[in-house]
Parts: structure tokens; C-alpha cells; sequence
């Protein structure tokens, strides 16, 4: 079910380890590997802090910064007052003060008491002061469904960030994209607001809840260089090469989109998008324009979702090769259910049943 | 020379021997208790102290005793060993995997108890989701509240709620939100509303004092500053937010309580594990904002004896046995002892009323799985899932219903 | 170069004036139109009030309640501490307590404090609650630019709200359907974001800086009922019927739309969207299907704008009838500039070449 | 009895007469200064006082006289004066079609001068619109300033910013946002980073009293108070927000200053119209804060003497006279009349100040009208719009930017 990944496809990872020697590598969760980003991180630049609600003592509830405080320190790794507007703020200032900050808002859910941090501030602050300030600040969050979260811990609010320009946007579908592209995040000059698929983070999920859990030991993307390399910001990954029809995703809904297209023996190619500001469109229409037909799918309500942006633009782009209407598959435009989470959920289903349409027509 | 940066941190770590011999605890009775509508500025000292009623020997004692008739404290009793009970065969159940999630509210069931019965029943709740004591002493049925822990089909929130974010408008018990400190500031709104609407009505919200760093805490002490609207703002301060400890939301700077002198609102800090000084304080404050004294923020001091919820593991960041040495006890055994020293009550009459309880409890379980589990179902219907996300269901809602349920006429 | 407008057109309208009667109307523009709405409102309905920042005495900074403070009382219309976020709890707990609040934002661009209590609460609450709760807010919020408001005077975020299911989202581009929307917007039970384009307010605006403000005195949508009548929510205008290919627009760009199709002598069939959420998708997608072209133009940064869902559902429903992409005509993806606000601006120019461009396809 | 909801107002409306004498001015001289290290709550009775340094006779007088020698005196004044003569020439510049917008800080040029005079120049300074005085003092060239309000060819800005929202990161002077307090929080955030890189560096940073309403002021006051950051919080109480009165953010019910007791930050309430008071007071909590005191919140008690900005009348909303009758004064007279009653100064010395300084400004001006106005340009140039939304642009700005210069190959 899982396409056939190169470790050695990305550039920037080529740039960090020297021709012909393969980084040392271990199998990480996802988890493991955002642990490991920012334990390299802080290792590499005295200037990484990293905070948020308890991310400190405590590991996070989610445990992605478990044991960096003992290791780097109180004051580089440290719990904050429950305020995410006041997080945020206080990144912003740390930033300009020659920091890097990296923050974890503990549920994506409870980001917005810092919408105007981040939309008002954080991402124009380079644009209106002509360049003379800015913050490289990377905010984490954990996203997404299939956890019976209820509607206060299953929500994946990427479209509201991504039509704020100055932000970048970015989610990860796996441990190594995970790592690599929260390393490039840190790096990065321009503030980034980074979901993490939370689905995901002890293994992938194809959208089958019945399914025993499987872990990312057996996965290629679970095989995670230890050391410190980059997956560039801004670049889409085709993860599966196809004839039929280009399947774009993100986050949980690669692995839903790779299972459902196998299910029905759909020759689809499928790309995960991973940054959604700044996009990388050419990888997406070039397929498209190939194959003449798309098949979006993302988990966040679908009115004004980013979706909505794909599919305008692959159809301004690739308008003349389009064989079929594009076709989105999202969540339903209700808060996110607690008993009905799987009628919710855009799982292989509704997936494969708009292949097949989009291929039908 | 430079000085560092300050992180603070909690006093005992795993491992760790805890003594609170450093907290300073007044004397029960020593509080002075001021008419309730003095001046904020003239009781700025309250906050500073404990408001305590409960002696060493489970006496009432001091002019802030509400001298309630035994009657009244058996029913707080009661409810408070209800809410106990009720949380922990929820817990259990949970850990058998009959629901998603569970919180409990170990350790602080007189805040819950006591506040409620010292408000009227026409007063809104605006509560957070450790304060399940209100519904309890408000009667709203247990099968209700377990039927929605259950998300089953008996769930009268139609499945859309993880379980504890309860609602009763019915018992004027405002809808859960998952969002920390939300309801805070609304309620001073609703408490505007009750006096523009000329009714007698007050509000009563609550936060954790993790949550008084949210900008709905500002916002609430602001407007009901500015307004002076009739309502009583909780910091119910358990000493923990998850991991976090109390000092990292400047518990160690002053007490929460103080909060409000700033905005003229007078605070009271009280040992919220007395259910007695938890009653007074908050009749009082009550009586001061249906008098046109406008609001009073109270800071019930307390512990949270309990897991964070069922998500966490409180070894990893505290000493396991934190809760015993903790200086304020139990408060349903403190009420019991005051009970017993009243010689209203016994240890028999105890065990008997827990296991009456306990009975009760287990009958209304058997009742609400009947009505379905999260993981067996039966469930609300899926469909369910599209209405109230507006009063009317617009036409791309009905779409969606529609191929949800496979009746698009798109698919082939 | 304004299209004709039938003023009798509007059934919610027929409901209030009896048959055969016409109300009494005057000339208002679209600031006393909406202050009319108000007045109207306050009038009918005690449990009406209304606050937000410099409201009370003063009347507002666009004097959009001038004079209801003095005529209806303090306790009916009143200043607020500033504090948006706090505006917009403090009428969520009074809509829940049976009032109808009716708050103004001062700016657009400074709704983002209120954003978690808009997106997490008030748009929430009846489902949570499974309609237990549910407070009929409205958030009047002036929006939009080409006043030299530079980047934090000038936003229109339609899109954020547009994408939190349970919120309508309201545009008006006239005085007439300014008031009737407002009133609909008030006595509905929904809550309800109410964008005013603020250019708007005095006159029409075609995109033209260099032109003489005209007023709205010799604009039919300028002739309003004095009285009580409402525009439907949810519904979307046809300001102009044409042949050659259909524009959807809003707010101020609808003026501009017009006059840039009237300048290129192209027979558009121009569409007032008004409602963004509920979306009117068939009145859109019966234009589109039947011109067989579509440009979509607002004022917004154009990644993950309201243009994106436009396009995304007029390409699902009409693909098949599609003769040339749907194109958007957007504000770029930067912030609002000041000094190079008349570049920023989507102006005639450019929507004229978008115009050609779709008919030469 | 139902209470009634409670709507503050303004003490004067139009038409009426103003009196302050209900304002309790305490003598200058009387507060006690305690030392800078001083726990918060045992100087909590700081922010319910005023601190006053110059008494009626123009004499500076008590424990807080800064004793600063004439000559810096001296500077002050010049730099009071040119603000307020650069707001004139801007006013009328601005009436003069030449700029879209201008904002005056008329009647509160000590705020900015005094406290900028008593910080060190690796302070960061975190405004709000209305401190161009701390530009001035800090000796950003006048021209960057008026080229700024032009949006010209010589805006450093690229004519991004509305007038008056400067920048100069040389300066340490943040740059100034549109939204209302959000720098506030920043400078917390900034403060804790000069701790953790060991400079010695503290933050300042200024909010109207208006704003102290918003989230911001709670997480500055949060934040700084838990990790004891090196911060100076001022509110410019100037009595306005618009045309709301300081009661409606809830200055009838206490000071702005004594919002910090609550969060253990010591409050400073200090007459802003007098230079050697707020002087004074910056000085003491920029030594607390460089010493490891953390933050110190000062209220500058002060009158918004100009109209909110060239959008405002505020006739419509406050007697025309009413500063007037401001008990507290012109800060620039009364530093005037104190360097007089010294003998450093007379009358004419001033005038002849005057004069040069409005020659500075005139001359500086047609040098900045030179470069090009908002409505003749020239401008910078369009493209430049594109800039700096990323620190690299990405390729879909590359083509919009294409697209603006017409040279995009799909347009005809
Ligand atoms: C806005 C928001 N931020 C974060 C969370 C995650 N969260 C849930 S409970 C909690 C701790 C709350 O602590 P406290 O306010 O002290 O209440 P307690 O749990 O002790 O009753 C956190 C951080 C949330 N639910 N909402
Ligand atoms: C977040 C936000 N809300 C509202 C406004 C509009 N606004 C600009 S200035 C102002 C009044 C501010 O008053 P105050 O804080 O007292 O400062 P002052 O103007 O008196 O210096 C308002 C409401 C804004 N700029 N930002
Ligand atoms: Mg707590
Ligand atoms: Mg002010």
C-alpha cells in the first residue's frame, strides 16, 4: 500500500550528509522524530528555546519534547502559563530579541486565543517594519481526527493560517517528513505554523479504525536519520507515481488516499502536499496536467478549506487537460462529533468512491 | 551584573518528599466578615488571607459560619459523597473501555456542592469540567450525565460532546466548553443580560487557575468591573493545570484572589476543601452582587487529588503521595467529622449512605449501557451529526446529509 | 454603468409591505441605512442592544449609530472597554440570557482578539448544546480598503469566517440591502458576521481614485424604506443579466465589476454574492452553466480566499459546461499596502483584462 | 430590588462645565521611595497615590527628585518642544492634503521624553502610536520621520505603514502595530530573552489606558510576573480611548496601576505632565529590572490634549476647554517654569528655542516634501510591495508581482 520512498530524494538532506554516506538512521515514531528535531536543534543553535503548556517537566502531553529539559536545561525548555495568545506574544519578542523560538500549542483546537498574535503580528512584522524586525518563530500543533477528541480535539484549522501571507504552513504525513521538515521550520527566517497529524504519531493510519494499530517501525518513513538533515520547506512529495488520476493530500489523508486507490485498484498517483504556504504548485499541476484528473481530500470542514484553494488552482493551471471535474473529499461542514467521529471522518469510502467517480466520468 | 531568567517550577517533583508546612494556614474563625457591600478597596486584605469556618476539631467557628440547619449539611454530604462515587465507577468504566475519556473531581467536591446550595436555582452555572458536584446537587438524573459520558443513544447531547461536557439548560447549567476560560467572560455577559432584564438572576463561573492566564479571565474581571455586573468569578485553585503547577500561573507571586483588587472587585480566598467557608463565601458574594454590589472573585484553595483526567499520569510529575500531606484534608471527611463532632452523624450512617449511593449508582449504570456504549453503539444516528450547527439545516448541509448516507445521487 | 435593480424584487421585502403598497422611502446612505436598521430594530425589539467601541455616546467612528444612544437609552446602546474578544463573550452570555446583541468592531482587522470566541463559542454553542444554547449575535464590522487605511485599516477576512461552520457571513454592497440584510442578520437566530465595506459607506465606488466621490443620493439602491423590510440571508443578487460570461463578486468589488465590464462593452452577467455563508450556490452555478464563463473578484489576499471556494464549487457543478477557467481577480497575497494601495486594489484594470482573457479563451 | 446595570460614562459631556477638583492631587514631595528591590506588596499603596515631584512653585521637591543637572534639563525640554512643534508642522501638513492621517501627542510629551531620558540606549522600546517623543529623544533623524508620514520615495517604511506607525530597529525602537497593546506581551517576551542571553538589557513598552483592556496587558502582566522578566509596563492614562472615558476601561474604580498588586508587580501611579516625576519613577523600575526585580507597571496620569488623531473631532464628545482645566498642567510649561524658578532658563531663551526649532523643522520638511508627498509621489515603487512578506520571495509573489507590471504572458 505504501509507495516506494528514496531517503536519498531530497536535496537539502543531501546537502548535510556527504556524498556516498548514508546518514546513520534509527526507527522513530513520529513522536520520536520531532523529539529528535529539537533535540538536534537545541544541540546545534544556543538560540532554540522551547515552550508552551507543559513542555517542560512533563514531556508534553503528547511527549514529543519528553526529556529535553533534563538534557538542555530549565531555561531552553520550559512550561508556560495556560495562554496562547500570551505564548505566542511572548515567542514574538524572543524572536526579535535574536531567539528562535519553538512553541507547541497543545491541540491545534487552542490556537485561536493566538489568531491575532499570529495573523496580526507574527506574520507582518518583517513586511511592515520594511525588513528591520522579524521573528523566526515555528509553532507546533497537534491536529487532526480519529482519536474520539470530540470536536475540541480533532480539528485541523490549516486554511485559516494558510490565507494569512507571511506565515508558511506545513504538515507532515510521516517520522521522517516529520523531522526533517520541523528542522528545516527551526531553520527557517520566516515564522511557520506546523501541524502535526496527531493520528499519526505512534503509526500510520489508512482511515480504518478496525484495523489493529500498526507502528512506523515497518514503515521506510519510520527509518529517521538520527542527526540533523532537512526536508525543504515548499516542496509537494509524490509518494505514489500514477497514470489514472492525481490524488492531492496531506497529513493523515496520504496514508487514507494511498489505501483507498489501492483498494480499488485505481493507478493513482498520489501527492502529498506537506507545505501548504508557500505551495508548491508545479509539482501538483504537472501531474495533474498529466493525468486529467484530481481527487483532493483533507479532513477540515470543506467550505473555504484548503481544498477549496487547490482545486482553484489546479483547475486555473491545468484547465485544458482536465478530463473530469475535481473533486473534493473533506470533512462535513459540522464541528467535528464525538459518537459519529468515523461518519465524520473523510475515510476510504468516500475516498474511493470519488476516485471511481472522477475516473467514471 | 545580568540577572538570569527566572523559571519557576513546582515544589516536589516525583521522588520527593512533599511538606507544606510552608503554607501558611490562618486559623479557622480569625477572618473578620465585612458587610457585603463594603468597598473593595476597604476588604483588600481578604485575598491575602484563608477564609476558614471548620476548626482542628471540626468545629464551625468565627462570624463567617453560615450556622446551616444539620439538614442541610446532610444533603451536602450526600452530594458531595454522590459526586465522589459517581466519578469513581466512571473512571473505572472508562478504564474497561466503555467511554472515551473520563475527569474526575477527587479532593474538590465542596467546591461544586457547597457553591451550588449557597446560590438560587434560578442563577446560571457557568462551569469548566471539573465541576460535575453542580449538576449532582442541581438533580439533573445521573443516567443523563452517564448517557453523555457514554455518548450512547441515550445521550441527550446527540453524541457530539466528549464525555463530562455536560449541559442543562433546564438546571441553568451552561454547556461545557473544551476551550479553556470561554465562559468566564460570558458569563458576565448573561449577568449584564439578568440585570438589563430586571431579574434577580445572578451568574457563578468558574476556572481553574491554570486558566486565569487566558484572556477571558481579563476580560471577566474587566467588564463586570466596568459594569459592575451581578456575578461571582471562581479561580478554583487545585494547585496543579495538568503538569503545570500553580506557581507558573504566578500562584507563587500572590494568591489569585488578589487578581480582582486591581479592578475594584473584592477577593476572597477560602479553603475550598471546607465546605463551609465555601458556602459562605459564596452566599456572601452572592448577596453582594443581587444587591447591586456587582462581582466578587473567589479563590477556592484546594487540590486535585485526582489524575488530570483519564489521559494522564500524574507519576510523572509529582510525587504520588502529594495528596496526603496535603494541609487542607478531604473535604467530604471534614464534613463528615463536623457532622459526627454535631452528633448528627456516625461512621455507620456513613457506610450506610455510601452504600445506598453506591447501589444507586450501580442501578443507573445498568440502566444508561443498556442505552449503548461508545464502542458498541447503539449511537445517535449519524445523521444526527448535521443538525444545530445551525437553527435551520441550509441546503450544502442537507447535500452533505445526503451523501452521507449514500443517497447522492453523484455516486454510482 | 449601474445595472437596474428592481427594488420590488426581493420576496422577504413583499412579506413586510402590504400588496400594492409601497413604503415610504428615502435617500440614505450606507451608513444611515444601517443606522436606520438599527434604529428599526431597537424600535421593534427590546431585547435588542447594541455596544462595541466609541458606539455609545460618540455614535461610533463611522457614526454608524449616531444618535441611538440619546433616542434609545445608555443601557440600550452603549461604549465597551476595548477589548474585542471581551465584546463578543459579553454578548454571547447576553444573547444566551434572551437579548439580541448587536456589537460593532471597530475595524475588520481587529476582530482577531474576538476569534476564539467567535470560531470556539458562539458558532458552536447550539450544536454542543444540541441546541440547548445558542445566542443570536450579530458582529457588525467595517471592512475593506482604497481609504489610505494602509494594512491594518483596510483587511477584509470574510474567508476566515467563512470557513467556521455554524456563522453566517454577510456582505452588503448598497444601502437598500444593507439595512435588509442587517435587520434579517438581527432577527435571525443565527449568529451572523456582517463585513460592511467601508468605502461604501458615502457612495458608490467603482475603483476609480481619480473620479469625484459621488454620493448615494441618485443610486436606486441609495432609495431605502424608511421602515422595517428585509433582505433574505442566503441569498444572492443578479445586479446585471448578461450572455457573455458571469462575475461573482461582493461588497465594494461589485461597483467595480460592473464598470469594468461596461468598459470593455462585455454583455456580463453579474452576480451580488452578499451571503458568503450560507452560500446561494444554485443562483451562482445556473449564471455560470448557462455564460459557460466565470470570474470571480474580491478585495482579500488571494490564497485560501472566499474566491477559492467560489471557484472550487462553480468548477464542481458547472465543469462540464466551463468554456475557460474561472479566473480570480484578488488583492495580492501581501499585506495592504498604503502608499501603493491604488496597485493593490483590484481595480477596473485588471478585472477588465481578467474579463477579456475569459472571453478570448 | 433588582440592581440595574451599570453604565459608566464620562464626568463632562459638551456643553458642560468641567471640574476636576474632585481629582485628590496629593503635594509633590510627600510619597515615600522605597528601595527599587522592595517586595511588590509592601509598596502596594504606590499605585493608589501619585507621584509628584514639582511642586505649585516650580521647585522639584521629596525622596524622588531625580536631581538631574540642568543641562539635561535642558535637553528634555528641547526634545518635549520639537515633538510638539514637529506634531504642529505635521497637523497642518496633514490639514494640507499632504498626508493621509496624523496622530499629535500633545500634553503628553514628558511621558515619552522623561522615560526614554531615563533608559539606557540598549533598552528596547516597545510604543504605541503616540511616543513619537522617544524617536526624538533617541535622535532619529526628523526626516526618516516626515518621509515615514509621507509614504515618499524616502520612506523607510517602502510606504507600507499608515503616518506615524515608525520603525528603527537602530533606535530600538519597535515597530509600531496598527493593533491595539500587542507589543505589550512582545516586550515580555523580548525581556526574558535579554535575561537569557545575559545582556543587560531591559524592555519598555507603552499601552493607552484604553487598551489595557485587551488579552495583551493580562499576558504582559502574566508573563512578566512569572518569570520575574526585566520589563518597565507603562499605561499612558491621558483620561481617553477615543471618545471613551478612562471609567468605561474601569478608571472610576481604581488606578490603572494597581492592576499589578494582583500579579505581586509593584504599580506606580505618577503625574505624567511632570517630567522629573515620570522621570523619576522610570528610573526606579528600570533599576529594579536591570537589579533582577522583574517588572514594574507604571501608570502615567496624564491628559490627551489633542484630538484622538486628524479622523477625530473630539467636540462631539468632550467640552473643547476641557484641558483647560486640567489640574495637572502643560508638562512642557511646567519643566519651563521649573528651569526658570532654577534660573537656568527665562522666557526669552525659550522663545529663541522655539524659533530654531520650528526653523529645524521647517527646513527639514521641505527637504522631506522633496522626496515626494502620498498624493504627488513619487512613491516607492510598486514592486516594493512585494517584499518582505517572506524574507525570500516565493515563486507565487515572483508571478504576482509579474503580473502587476503587466508582464504576465497570459495577459494580452
Ligand atoms: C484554550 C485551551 N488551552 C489548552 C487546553 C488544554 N488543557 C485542558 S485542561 C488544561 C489544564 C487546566 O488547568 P486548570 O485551569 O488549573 O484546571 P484544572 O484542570 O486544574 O481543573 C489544559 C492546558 C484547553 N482545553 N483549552
Ligand atoms: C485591537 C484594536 N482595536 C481597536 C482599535 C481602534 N483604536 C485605535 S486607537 C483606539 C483608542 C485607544 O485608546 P488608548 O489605549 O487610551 O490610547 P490613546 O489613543 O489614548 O493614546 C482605538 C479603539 C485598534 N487600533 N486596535
Ligand atoms: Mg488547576
Ligand atoms: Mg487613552
Amino acid at each position: 500500500m505504501n509507495a516506494v520512498i528514496n531517503l536519498q530524494d531530497d536535496r537539502s538532506e543531501r546537502r548535510t550528509a556527504p556524498e556516498g554516506l548514508r546518514p546513520e538512521t534509527g526507527s522513530m515514531s513520529m513522536i520520536q522524530a520531532l523529539n529528535s528535531a529539537m533535540d538536534v536543534m537545541l544541540e546545534k543553535d544556543p538560540n532554540v528555546v522551547i515552550f508552551g503548556e507543559d513542555v517542560g517537566y512533563f514531556g508534553g502531553v503528547f511527549r514529543c519534547t519528553e526529556g529535553l529539559q533534563q538534557k538542555h536545561g530549565e531555561d531552553r525548555v520550559f512550561d508556560t502559563p495556560i495562554a496562547e495568545g500570551g505564548i505566542v506574544a511572548t515567542a514574538i519578542g524572543m524572536g526579535v530579541n535574536g531567539l528562535r523560538p519553538v512553541v507547541e500549542i497543545q491541540f491545534a483546537d487552542y490556537i485561536y486565543p493566538a489568531f491575532d498574535q499570529i495573523a496580526s503580528e507574527l506574520a507582518r512584522l518583517r513586511y511592515r517594519s520594511a525588513g528591520q524586525f522579524w521573528s523566526p518563530v515555528t509553532i507546533r500543533t497537534p491536529c487532526g481526527g480519529g482519536i474520539r477528541g470530540g470536536q475540541t480535539h480533532s480539528q485541523t484549522p490549516e486554511a485559516l493560517f494558510a490565507h494569512v501571507c507571511g506565515l508558511k504552513t506545513v504538515m507532515p504525513s510521516n517520522p521522517y517528513d516529520a523531522k526533517g521538515l520541523l528542522i528545516s521550520a527551526i531553520e527557517d527566517d520566516d515564522p511557520v505554523i506546523f501541524f502535526e497529524p496527531k493520528r499519526l504519531y505512534n503509526g500510520p493510519f489508512d482511515g480504518d479504525p478496525d484495523k489493529p494499530a500498526v507502528s512506523w517501525d515497518n514503515h521506510e518513513k519510520g527509518q529517521v536519520p538520527v542527526g540533523h538533515y532537512r526536508v525543504a520547506l515548499g516542496k509537494a512529495e509524490t509518494v505514489r507515481a500514477g497514470n489514472d488520476l492525481t490524488i492531492l493530500a496531506y497529513g493523515t489523508m496520504v496514508h487514507v488516499a494511498l489505501a483507498a486507490a489501492a483498494r480499488e485498484g485505481i493507478d493513482a498517483e498520489v501527492i502529498d502536499v506537506r507545505t501548504l504556504a508557500p505551495l508548491d504548485i508545479d509539482t501538483l499541476c504537472e501531474s495533474v496536467c498529466r493525468t486529467g484528473r484530481c481527487v483532493i481530500v483533507h479532513e477540515a470542514t470543506r467550505h473555504c478549506g484548503y481544498g477549496a484553494e487547490l482545486s482553484a488552482q489546479v483547475q486555473e493551471h491545468c484547465f485544458w487537460n482536465l478530463e473530469a471535474p475535481i473533486e473534493r473529499v473533506t470533512g462535513w461542514d459540522t464541528p467535528y462529533p464525538h459518537a459519529q467521529e468515523w461518519a465524520y471522518f473523510p475515510g476510504q469510502a468516500r475516498v474511493a468512491k470519488a476516485l471511481r467517480r472522477t475516473l467514471d466520468a | 551584573m545580568a540577572s538570569r531568567l527566572h523559571i519557576p517550577t513546582a515544589p516536589y517533583r516525583p521522588g520527593e518528599q512533599p511538606d507544606f508546612s510552608t503554607i501558611k494556614l490562618p486559623k479557622a474563625g480569625e477572618l473578620a466578615r465585612p458587610d457585603e457591600l463594603v468597598a473593595a478597596n476597604e476588604c483588600s486584605e481578604l485575598p491575602f488571607n484563608l477564609l476558614r469556618v471548620l476548626d482542628d476539631n471540626h468545629q464551625a467557628t468565627g462570624p463567617w459560619d453560615p450556622q446551616l440547619p444539620a439538614a442541610v449539611l446532610l444533603d451536602g454530604l450526600r452530594y458531595m459523597l454522590l459526586t465522589r462515587l459517581y466519578d469513581e465507577r466512571m473512571l473505572r468504566m472508562q478504564r474497561q473501555g466503555k467511554m472515551s475519556f473520563y475527569l474526575k473531581c477527587t479532593g474538590e467536591e465542596a467546591v461544586s456542592v457547597a457553591q451550588c446550595m449557597a446560590v438560587n436555582d434560578g442563577d446560571m452555572l457557568f462551569p469548566t469540567y471539573r465541576q460535575q458536584g453542580l449538576l449532582i446537587t442541581r438533580g439533573y438524573p445521573l443516567l443523563d450525565m452517564m448517557c453523555q459520558c457514554l455518548s450512547n443513544a441515550g445521550d441527550k447531547l446527540q453524541g457530539r460532546q466528549l464525555p463530562v461536557m455536560y449541559s442543562s439548560d433546564v438546571h441553568k447549567f451552561f454547556s461545557i466548553s473544551g476551550n479553556l476560560g470561554t465562559q468566564f467572560s460570558q458569563a458576565v455577559g448573561w449577568a449584564m443580560a439578568a440585570e438589563y432584564r430586571k431579574t434577580n438572576d445572578i451568574a457563578v463561573a468558574w476556572v481553574g487557575e491554570g486558566t486565569s492566564a487566558e484572556a477571558d479571565f481579563h476580560y471577566a474581571l474587566t467588564f463586570s468591573s466596568v459594569y459592575r455586573a451581578p456575578v461571582i468569578l471562581n479561580v478554583v485553585n487545585n494547585q496543579w493545570a495538568i503538569s503545570t503547577h500553580q506557581n507558573v500561573a504566578g500562584g507563587d507571586q500572590n494568591p489569585f484572589a488578589a487578581r480582582g483588587i486591581g479592578y475594584g472587585i473584592p477577593g476572597l480566598r477560602v479553603d475550598g476543601n471546607d465546605f463551609l467557608a465555601t458556602y459562605a463565601a459564596t452566599r456572601w458574594a452572592a448577596q453582594r452582587a443581587r444587591t447591586g454590589g456587582g462581582p466578587t472573585l473567589i479563590e477556592l484553595y484546594t487540590y486535585r487529588a485526582a489524575p488530570h483526567s483519564t489521559s494522564d499520569d500524574p507519576a510523572k510529575y509529582r510525587p504520588t503521595d502529594e495528596w496526603e500531606h496535603w494541609p487542607l484534608g478531604d473535604p467530604v471527611e471534614r464534613l463528615k467529622q463536623h457532622l459526627v463532632a454535631l452528633d448528627e452523624w456516625s461512621e455507620t450512617d456513613h457506610e450506610r449512605m455510601r452504600e445506598e449511593l453506591e447501589d444507586t449508582v450501580s442501578t443507573i449504570w445498568k440502566e444508561a449501557v443498556s442505552l449503548g456504549t461508545l464502542n458498541e453503539g447503539p449511537h445517535p444516528p449519524d445523521a444526527a451529526m448535521f443538525e444545530h450547527v445551525y437553527k435551520e439545516m441550509p441546503s450544502h448541509l442537507v447535500e452533505q446529509r445526503r451523501q452521507l448516507e449514500g443517497r447522492d445521487e453523484r455516486s454510482n
